[in-house]
């Protein structure tokens, strides 16, 4: 591997790297055995889940194309990881994601709508954190994992049993508050799990450029669990995350799960990837896609057939649909609600200049 | 944890304390009121903070006062996530120099979550910052940093002067659903006053400036640590026959500048007083706003005195660049020169 | 690694190119000139940065440009201990809402590190900032946070508006034995204009402001993003018969009083506009000062023209909060009343 | 070892703890071949390098005591730690240290008054650091860990073959800056060595709550080499220090030298540390004074004589009577001074404003 590339895919890393599902679509059953009960069920789940979160992405990427959202960042090739991680979790666990986590948002029940919003320039974050249990989207890097801390430690101090789940990236890792968070969480044995999708990149900056050792040993260094996956395979993530954060509800130690996947788009639609990365590198990944090799398991299995994939297809198709129709009609946002939002207490001075603003605009009426 | 009831409100809460003892005191009121008032900061459990602000809190509320890893940004970054839970931490910076790790969990985030989440999200986060110059301290312990939360948006900012508002206002200020910075002059902890410690929350204490001194001739702008010495001023300028009014602004934003520009436009001359560089300072806003209100009524131009545009200099040094009567005294007599 | 001696200036070197690709130049020229100039950066190498700046310099320049880890503080910080081996770093921060956890090391090392060593060091650091909004752009890509920096003493803070400028000014904040905040308006990196790519360094151009349209009636004061606005509002005053002139402040810190308290007390009306929140902003000190110098000569308040007190946007917001040619002439209105 | 101490003794830790003398001035031949050739000359060395470095600390104590400082950092516990890191550098290996390296400086030929301008409030930085090689101290916890990257930085960049050595503490570990320093270093391999102090508190903060696990670990997970040592034993220390910056310097990873040591006094002369900790822990750490071990050593070798350690003893004496007479003849800070020294080249700005307060101060004469 050069130095300027981003990591290579899973198949050619070290042993330490959890794998149930390879490329082929076999099941390691060994490996599985105490880990996970593989039922048709759970995989078709997290199938259609990953298929869903694809269609949707790709239907975002063509709005952005057509004017309709200003900018988009892609999560093609991502799902497993983060269909498999959000699944693990209960459904009152918070998570406090990073920016690129549509696929994890979309299981949640946050709409194409919410999750549109933003990018379309009609809002910074959208839906309600409380109602998901899904806290809006960070974009400075890393911010959130020092957020998703005190919120574990309010869950310790209220004595409640649910885990909080943050999101980061590689390129995240390298900024102080990520080290912060995960001293902070070691320290405190807050109930909090760290999820990083290590995509290969930070836009143009390769994995190897940010760190010297991987994550998970960084996160050993400091006093948490941590474990390394193959990202694209959904059932490892599952699994892993399951355990971990089954461990830490239980009182175990705060946790990092390292996923292994590839960002197998542009950093957004403003990126231009040929400028710095090889296609070679993008054709290895994609004899490793995440979605692929669910297929062929559930095929092989017999766990589904082809009217279940032919209704998954006409599921995702009816979401592009309907994710078309509502990004067409978000509201505008309106300079007022900026004003209103900024405080819960409106000051007088604040009322003031909104006054003065909204009399101003009046005045072109 | 649940949220008990206000407790009831005596009728003699008044004693002698210093400024530093009345935030104790508002600190451990607030957190018997309210469970969910958490503290964060480095060395305020066993050792009660460097300036003993937290003094006594850890032995009552136990875990609820946390001795944090030595990270600012961790500080307000965990504080924004127990705010998102429900919990109202009170974080305290050490020094004002060093706070400035912990500018962008301040700036992008404390400050601005609620707008970015569409008015969902509550922060009704605290930080406690000991300000300014005067005790002879070593580098990065005598900021004035206001100037920056002041201009940022989603923020309230206040500094008291004087006991019974440190009181007051740091109660208020906890109560507020709103983030604030809040400044606490540090030369002033000794200070010793009378002080109401039964006096229910008020929320207007944070955000209304209050005239301390009436007067004809002038106004005197200040703040914080600079309150005393505006005090001091009007003393020595009535002996010289010259009548000052002091204005206290408490709330550095949003300004109270009803209170701010009716005092203006009474005296017609203006001096703003603090300790931070002048240069793009709260006193530049001042001068802006009783320009933009009181343009007519204005018989001089608005004078500011505050710090020189350099770096805090070292301790021995540090009586040249604190705004003290001398040079508060000789900006009165520029406005007030004919 | 020596540096070698200026490139000489040839005759023909005016080309016709935009304010983007006139910053590329400038920072060529300058690695060429000095081989201690380094760039420091995330995505600058490969990919020449989100917008292009620094494109083509690392096949020139090799590990003279370098993708570092992502982490602004980390960026700040080594271009400090760069500098103090004798390095020139020249810093781009990707966005300005990206600044924010380089603060500490920005206000507290960077700015004070000469006056903390009694002027023994010197800390040769540009920090190249895109500013601003107006390219429909997600939160935190579209803040003015140069109040900030130029309230913080041991920095000199500017912001270039045109191409020429762009090129003569990073070249003169390279050539700057002390540390520069240099301000890039995003939304005018395509803007195209005639520009000398020979032109010696000339420090004067980080210290100057320049008049670019003269006027009888009032003063529009604007840097960065807003000078285009300031000249389109000139214009179409032009129409209406009135004469603005339009004074472009290029230094933030320190601000050229001469000139602006020149162009005010012959006005003696004066609009500033800058995106940035008026509350605390840019535009008080230059109310402020120019009150301060030019009281007796002022016929109306200086107005002020910014951002509101609020959080930047959403982008489909945006038009609504950026100072616009009918703010601006409202405002010119406002100050022209009789 | 309650969960509310600062760390235990070097004697009560691991084995992966280096230490070449034990606190009977006992020397581990065994641990010591190879790694170090110990005669007499250097421990000698080492020896008065401590001894001066004590009495010079217990003088600052008594003239800040006096009211002739306005502040003391005290070293005292710590010269071990200084002394047997800073004599394994070269002259020109460039030093970044933090506010309490008082016993280093002075090895590196730094003057009581350069060290005590400070704290007297004469000024925030007063020797040359181009001179010394040891730049001014940070007190801003955990800035000049990236400096001194960034200097190691252009140290490679130069081709040189200079090492950078940065000293900070236990609680500055947890800064940010600390983590992305050790990181960037690691990805850059610039000939740097961290060397961390830690001498059990921050404050009133025991190690306890900074970190979960030892720091020395934490930078193996950033990828660097890193080493444990007592950081009482002043041969331990000088051993580690030196194989680590040797090999540094021949182009070996970047390192970390987590020494375990104590800080005897309190924070600061501010500071009451009977607030927070235990005598009885200050009483374990006597028993392990890192300057009493090696007078046994040299003793029991007869490396030195009582004739020897009388001349030290004065030689003390004469550098506390030094200190003390060349305290009080510090020259008054001017503002003019710092007008001058805010930026290379005044602004007319400041001139005026220089100009000024000048003007206004003479008004008074
Ligand atoms: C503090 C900060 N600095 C810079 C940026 C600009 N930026 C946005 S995404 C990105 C790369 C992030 O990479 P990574 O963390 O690996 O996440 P990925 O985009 O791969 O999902 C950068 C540099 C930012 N958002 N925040
Ligand atoms: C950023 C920052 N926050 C807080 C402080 C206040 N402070 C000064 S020293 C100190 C403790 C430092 O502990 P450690 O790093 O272990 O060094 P030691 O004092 O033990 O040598 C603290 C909290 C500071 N100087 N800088
Ligand atoms: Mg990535
Ligand atoms: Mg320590």
């Amino acid at each position: 591997m050069s130095p300027d590339s981003g990591a290579a895919p899973a198949a050619a890393r070290a042993d330490d790297v959890l794998r149930l599902v390879d490329p082929a679509g076999t099941l390691n059953e060994r490996a599985a055995e105490g880990m996970l009960d593989v039922t048709g069920e759970l995989v078709r789940g997290l199938y259609r889940d990953m298929v869903l979160g694809r269609r949707f992405d790709q239907e975002a990427y063509s709005l952005q194309r057509q004017g309709e959202l200003g900018l988009w960042l892609m999560s093609l090739g991502q799902e497993a990881a983060q269909a498999g991680s959000i699944r693990a979790l209960r459904a009152d666990d918070r998570v406090f994601p990073s920016y690129r986590e549509h696929v994890a948002a979309l299981c949640r029940g946050i709409s194409p709508t919410e999750l549109l919003s933003q990018w379309r320039g009609a809002s910074h974050g959208s839906w309600d954190p409380e109602r998901y249990h899904f806290h809006i989207y960070s974009l400075v890097l890393a911010t959130q994992t020092l957020h998703a801390v005190g919120y574990a430690m309010g869950v310790r101090y209220d004595a409640a049993d649910s885990v909080v789940l943050t999101y980061f990236g590689d390129g995240a890792s390298s900024q102080g508050d990520a080290s912060e968070a995960l001293n902070w969480a070691a320290v405190t044995s807050a109930p909090i799990v760290f999820f990083c999708q290590n995509n290969g990149w930070a836009i143009s900056t390769p994995a190897s450029k940010q760190y010297a050792r991987p994550l998970s040993e960084r996160a050993k260094g400091f006093g948490l669990d941590a474990v390394s996956v193959d990202g694209n395979d959904v059932l490892a993530v599952y699994a892993a995350t399951r355990a971990m954060v089954e461990r830490v509800r239980t009182g175990g130690a705060p946790g990092l799960i390292e996923a292994h996947t590839y960002r197998m788009s542009g950093h957004s639609t403003s990126d231009d990837p040929k400028r710095y990365r090889d296609h070679a590198e993008l054709a290895r990944w994609e004899a490793h896609d995440p979605v692929e090799r669910v297929r062929l398991l559930l095929t092989a299995r017999g766990w589904a057939d082809e009217d279940y994939f032919a209704t998954v297809a006409s599921d995702a198709e009816e979401l592009a649909a309907r994710t078309r129709g509502e990004c067409r009609a978000l509201p505008e946002p309106s300079l007022s609600d900026t004003f209103r939002n900024t405080l819960c207490q409106e000051t007088e001075a604040l009322r003031r200049e909104r006054e003065g603003f909204e009399m101003f605009k009046e005045s072109f009426l | 944890m649940t949220t008990t009831a206000t407790t009831a409100t005596t009728a003699s809460t008044a004693t002698t304390t210093t400024l530093g003892r009345a935030l104790n005191e508002g600190l451990r009121q607030a957190m018997r009121d309210d469970e969910r008032v958490v503290l964060l900061g480095e060395d305020i459990a066993s050792l009660g903070g460097v300036f003993r602000v937290t003094d006594g809190l850890a032995a009552e509320f136990g875990d609820r006062v946390v001795d944090t890893p030595l990270a600012e940004s961790g500080i307000v970054g965990t504080a924004i996530g127990l705010a998102l839970r429900g919990y109202r931490p009170v974080c305290e910076i050490q020094f004002d120099g060093f706070v400035y790790p912990a500018f962008d969990q301040i700036v992008s985030q404390l400050a601005k979550l609620r707008a970015r989440s569409r008015g969902l999200l509550r922060l009704p986060v605290t930080i406690r910052i000991p300000v300014g110059g005067g005790i002879g301290a070593v580098e990065h312990h005598s900021e004035s940093n206001e100037a920056y939360f002041c201009h940022t948006a989603g923020l309230r900012v206040v500094a008291c002067g004087h006991p019974q508002d440190a009181y007051d206002m740091l109660r208020a200020a906890i109560a507020c659903d709103d983030p604030v910075i809040f400044y606490e002059p540090k030369r002033r902890y000794w200070d010793r006053a009378e002080v109401d410690l039964g006096r229910p929350v008020d929320g207007d204490t944070l955000g209304r400036a209050r005239i301390l001194r009436e007067g004809a001739d002038a106004t005197v702008v200040a703040y914080g640590p600079a309150v005393a010495v505006a005090l001091g001023v009007a003393e020595v300028a009535a002996t010289e026959g010259r009548s000052l009014e002091v204005l206290d602004l408490r709330s550095l934003s949003p300004l109270d500048t009803t209170e701010l520009c009716r005092s203006a436009s009474k005296t017609g001359r203006v001096v703003v007083v603090h300790e931070a560089p002048v240069n793009v300072g709260l006193g530049a806003e001042i001068a802006a706003t009783v320009m933009e209100h009181c343009f007519y009524d204005l018989e001089a131009p608005v004078e500011r005195v505050g710090g020189y545009n350099i770096p805090y200099p070292p301790a021995r040094a540090e009586g040249d660049y604190l705004p003290d009567l001398d040079r508060v005294l000789d900006a009165v007599d520029r406005v007030c020169a004919p």
